[in-house]
């Protein structure tokens, strides 16, 4: 038996202090199995102990939610007898290393997450985060996760209808890759990982198990040094016909009852499923490993547990009901095997070739695990920025070309061409809107999602970036007609063990926990990133929240493009031309600094529920919230959609004039409707500030008093930035 | 018209084909799995979309193998109607039921947008309702979409009025062959013009919701021919 | 018995992921590249420990599936 | 010069060609097979015409761009 000394144990990331636990836990040495287990259910990845103390304090409860956090994903009720179940989940560090097959992994990690639930998959959104473009491995890696993430989702045969991409070099040497996945169940026909009844089978479904990412979850959980690279870790290759086969035939048998519980294999693989399952249900759990299907010989008891192969599931079964199980996945050609049961010992047992190879205590274990209180920094008040010393704008129009062809505001047509964004014939909102949107059962109802996260303010004010991100959410939400429902949220930062981004962690999640309350959209279900640093350099702080929301009617839902001639063009929301951490200020004036928009919550819900209610009254022909770019990016971009002109008139004076076009003040929409002068009364009668500023028509963007410019020339501008980065496709796999 | 679509393992796009049969026909489509060996009598088999068998080896090329396409070819040859949809189209290219190949995209990159085709022949069962020369939109979404055959396949094509549709300009932004296909060619007909394959998806623009309803008059003409 | 099967594209058919290869070195400064074509390779790995035997049946498999034959040519190795 | 480059994938990595050709395989009748596995070739015309010198640029090709090292191997063969 391999001796454990304090260097096995350092190699598998627990501290001497997390060890001596182990130790009194177990009244004895570990072996090297138990001590694998150990390492990876306290792992931060699957324990999160760094940000579990604060993650509590978010709010998590609403009439709509069915289940909050804790399960393998939220659920929300749609009303009529359907609920949405969803999560979004980070594989930033596997895309990192090999972008096809970490983000492609990524997205069947997530889509499991959700069809455990007994949900079918009907969308799929992705955040991405890549370094600077002209960073020499920004290419390859946009190509490599672009192409894993329509590799699989579209084999798969689920649309993937929206998401978001920046461009900034803190995310060089560390990119994100956040995928979320929104399902379709039956309200009353949910399926837990909670495992009760002693002498209940356990059953292995899904692809063999092979030698792949053992120790993935620890090294989501290690900060990368500049030998990462080197070391690196066999990679998991995912397989996403078989998923396709796997959502097929678990959705078949969950029509019936045979199941009692349900958990994908994902990271910590047979590991952590066996051991959730059973100390959800306050059980023990047997295992004969030898039964595991394996895909090469020779494999160990330690890599069996540890093994991440992907596509693979366990299922805790009625009695009795194994054979009609075993026919439902052996009619998909996927393995079936019965590997174990339940029992009232409350322990872990593996038994393989006959020798019992390791018996833990499941409760202990989990309840043991570590929770850290780490110190933090509260953040400094970002400086405001000084609008009056800026130099004056002179050429809005060239201004606005500029932006156009930024990296965070080209269009990111060429990424989602690469995704099947139409497959099942229900998508009704395309990406390049505000949110996705997919019918649901055949309508009138539909899903709308959407994935926002602006982490230029957060690192200006983490508490409001946060709250930001909730906001720009329920915005889109909102924007497409759509009643906001719940939250899901992707917390991916650096070292938590350094107190200046433990205060970014802190006050991104408070503010994230205000806005979710203030907005009336709990959180349901959540993924954190840690670690995200490289060489000691911290991406920037990107709490990812995506939003999902109810369509009564898809015949209400509004796009954002102009659909016709004479329109009038309304923003609701006050204009106060905020410019502090803009994009302008970043790509036009070259500067990356002030304070982040201020956020009003009250505001935000009041003008939101507005605007909703003028898409419901279907009073209003288009609509498109304001964000980054301000309002002059928001019209062009509706202007390209609609392939028709506007001309716009400014109200402000010449100094003011780049706070106006460009600011990104809060709780902003564009609207355009026949008649201005109904909606500016509806607006004065709820309180909220709206303005008419032009009209649609034409093929030109004319404003006025600084000439006009055509569309043609904007579309090209627009459309061809990311093409022409990624101009020379296939970027060397070492590059 | 009574309607089959097969499913392989790997196929999304059945419920999509299904519910255009449906708008079209009024009648719901019987579903065929893979492994059957029968289809019930129809008038028309349809294979739809997807990633069959993962699309591995070759697009189309294992559930080609697979034995309720022993039967498609059977009825095929016997003159009931064939139509291919993408993986379809592939799978029927890989049967030999329909001449050419389907190659990797040029650009090496998934293709999902809007494109506009040209109908060439309106005089098959497939396209009667069309007009020589009409144009329609109509979204594509594929990987191995990029037509070949070789010169004298392909004079054969031109010449038996076998090149059903063309991709043409006019669609959303970026060039009007999405995928590089020789001639611009979207989709073939056999010799007889009872079996059709084409990459491009007319099934997803058959609901006002789809953006538009050009696909209609695809499923249309073909439910008048057999009506 | 080991058998390893070489599938190449037919001259006159295009190419485009020897092509998109080309670019590509071409790109990364590689000069001097007249041309480059992409095939597949299948490794089997067989019962039958016949040379003969194994190739005829092996020769089968590519008629059947492992080729193309309106685009692709095959040819087969063996290795005991 | 022509340069032939296999690209496969490294033991223990999964091979979902490969696991699926096994299997049509198996469907289509054949039966005594052990293992398959899926890998590219790819085959090169260079200008240059030393084979040490071609060898050593088909590495760095292949380090640079062929081959994704984090999960495939590659072997290179030179021809006249
Ligand atoms: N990675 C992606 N996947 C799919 N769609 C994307 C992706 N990135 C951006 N999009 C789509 O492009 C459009 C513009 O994105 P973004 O500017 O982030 O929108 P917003 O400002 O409304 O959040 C949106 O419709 C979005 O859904
Ligand atoms: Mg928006």
């Amino acid at each position: 038996m391999t001796e454990i000394t304090p260097e096995i144990v350092a190699e598998h990331g627990l501290t001497p202090q997390e060890y001596d636990k182990v130790l009194e836990i177990l009244g004895r040495q570990p072996n090297l199995v138990e001590l694998g287990i150990f390492s990876v259910m306290w792992s931060e990845h699957c324990s999160y102990k760094s940000s579990k103390r604060w993650l509590k304090t978010l709010p998590t409860e609403g009439p709509q939610v069915i289940q909050g956090p804790g399960e393998n994903a939220g659920v929300v009720d749609l009303g009529d007898g359907l609920a949405a179940v969803f999560k979004i989940e980070s594989h930033n560090h596997p895309s990192f290393i090999e972008p096809y097959q970490g983000a492609a992994t990524g997205v069947g990690g997530i889509l499991r997450d959700v069809f455990t639930m007994g949900a079918r998959p009907v969308m799929n959104l992705n955040a991405l985060r890549f370094g600077a473009p002209d960073h020499p491995k920004t290419r390859h890696l946009v190509s490599g996760v672009v192409a894993g993430i329509g590799g699989y989702g579209n084999c798969v045969g689920v649309p993937t209808v929206a998401g978001e991409v920046n461009f900034h070099p803190a995310y060089n040497g560390n990119i994100l890759v956040n995928a979320m996945t929104v399902g379709l169940a039956p309200a009353d026909r949910i399926f837990y990982a909670k495992a009760v009844g002693a002498g209940n089978p356990v059953v292995y479904v899904g692809s063999k198990t092979g030698r792949d990412g053992i120790h993935g979850a620890t090294m989501a959980s290690a900060e990368f040094g500049a030998d990462s690279e080197e070391k690196r870790p066999t990679v998991q290759v995912g397989d996403p016909f078989t998923e396709k086969l796997l959502i097929e035939a678990c959705l078949e048998l969950m029509a019936t009852d045979a199941i009692v519980g349900i958990q994908d294999m994902g990271a910590a693989g047979l590991t952590s499923s066996s051991f959730e399952m059973a100390s959800k249900g306050g059980m023990g759990v047997e295992l004969d490993l030898d039964l595991v299907p394996l895909r090469e010989a020779g494999m160990t008891p330690y890599e069996i547990m540890l093994s991440e192969s992907q596509e693979r599931m366990l299922m805790v079964l009625k009695p009795g009901r194994e054979d009609e199980a075993r026919a439902i996945f052996e009619k998909w050609d996927l393995d079936f095997a019965v590997i174990g049961q339940l029992t009232e010992s409350g322990r872990m047992v593996l038994r393989w070739h006959g020798e019992t190879v390791a018996e833990l205590p499941i409760d202990p274990l989990a309840q043991a695990a570590p929770e850290y209180d780490r110190p933090w920094d509260e953040p400094e008040p970002a400086v405001e920025l000084d609008e009056r010393a800026l130099p004056a704008e002179g050429d809005p129009l060239g201004a606005l070309e500029r932006l156009l062809v930024s990296p965070d505001l080209a269009s990111r047509r060429w990424i989602w061409e690469q995704y099947d964004h139409l497959v099942g014939g229900d998508t009704v909102e395309r990406p390049g809107g505000d949110a996705g949107v997919v019918r649901v059962a055949e309508g009138p109802k539909g899903i709308a999602a959407t994935v926002d996260c602006t982490p230029r303010y957060c690192l200006a004010d983490p508490r409001s970036g946060g709250a930001q991100a909730v906001a720009e959410a329920w915005r889109n939400l909102n924007a497409v007609g759509a009643l906001p429902l719940a939250i899901t949220n992707n917390l991916n930062f650096g070292n938590p063990e350094k107190p200046k981004i433990m205060g970014q962690i802190v006050g991104c999640v408070q503010g994230m926990g205000e806005a979710a309350a203030a907005l009336g959209t709990p959180v349901v279900s959540g993924n954190v990133s840690l670690y995200n640093e490289t060489d000691g350099q911290a991406i920037l702080p990107t709490p990812v929240v995506g939003g999902v929301g109810l369509v009564p009617d898809v015949a209400l839902v509004t796009g954002i493009g102009f659909p016709g001639d004479g329109l009038e063009i309304v923003v609701i929301g006050a204009t106060q031309g905020h410019l502090g951490r803009s994009i302008y200020l970043r790509e036009i004036l070259g500067r990356e600094e002030g304070a982040a928009p201020p956020l009003d919550l009250a505001a935000e819900r009041r003008h939101g529920d507005f605007v909703r209610g003028l898409i419901h009254g279907g009073k209003i022909a288009a609509c498109h919230d304001v964000s980054d770019g301000g309002l002059l990016v928001a019209l062009a971009e509706m202007a390209l959609a609609g392939n028709r002109g506007c001309s716009l008139a400014v109200p402000a004076g010449e100094s003011a004039l780049a706070g106006w076009l460009f600011g990104e003040d809060q709780a902003r929409y564009i609207v355009v409707a026949e008649a201005a002068l109904p909606i500016l009364e509806a607006a004065e009668m709820a309180g909220v500030p709206a303005q008419a500023v032009g009209a649609t028509g034409g093929s030109e963007l004319q404003l006025e008093g600084y000439g006009h410019t055509s569309l043609a020339r904007l579309r090209s501008l627009h459309e061809g930035w990311l093409p022409g980065l990624m101009g020379g496709d296939l970027v060397g796999a070492a590059e | 018209m009574k309607s089959a679509v097969v499913v392989f393992p790997g196929t999304n796009r059945e419920r999509d084909m299904v519910r255009a049969l449906e708008r079209a026909s009024g009648r719901h489509p019987a579903l065929v799995f893979h492994k059957d060996t029968e289809i019930p009598p129809v008038d028309l088999i349809v294979l739809p979309g997807g990633f069959a068998h993962g699309d591995y080896l070759r697009a189309g090329a294992m559930a080609a193998r697979s034995p309720v396409m022993r039967e498609v070819i059977a009825r095929a040859e016997a003159g009931v109607p064939v139509l291919g949809v993408c993986n379809g189209f592939q799978v029927l290219t890989e049967t030999g039921l329909l001449p050419g190949a389907l190659l990797r995209n040029a650009h090496l990159r998934f293709v999902c947008r809007t494109v506009t085709l040209r109908v060439e022949n309106p005089q098959t069962l497939f396209t009667g309702r069309f007009a020589a020369g009409e144009t329609f939109d109509t979204p594509v979404a594929h990987m191995d979409g990029n037509y070949f055959i070789d010169d004298e396949g392909h004079r054969r094509l031109a010449d038996n009025g076998q090149i059903a549709f063309r991709y043409v300009a006019g669609g959303a932004p970026g060039e009007a062959n999405p995928n590089g296909a020789l001639d611009d060619i979207a989709g073939v007909f056999n010799e007889s013009k009872t079996v059709l394959g084409l990459m491009p998806h007319p099934e997803d623009a058959t609901d006002p919701l789809h953006g538009g309803t050009d696909g209609r008059k695809l499923f249309d003409g073909i439910v008048e021919a057999l009506a | 018995m080991k058998a390893r099967v070489h599938v190449t594209l037919k001259p006159g058919v295009l190419d485009p992921q020897g092509k998109a290869i080309e670019h590509a070195l071409d790109t990364l400064g590689f000069g001097g590249i007249e041309e480059v074509r992409q095939g597949k390779v299948i490794e089997l790995t067989l019962a039958e420990s016949d040379p003969q035997a194994a190739r005829s049946k092996v020769e089968e498999m590519c008629r059947k599936l492992l080729a193309n034959t309106v685009i692709e040519n095959y040819a087969i190795d063996l290795e005991a």
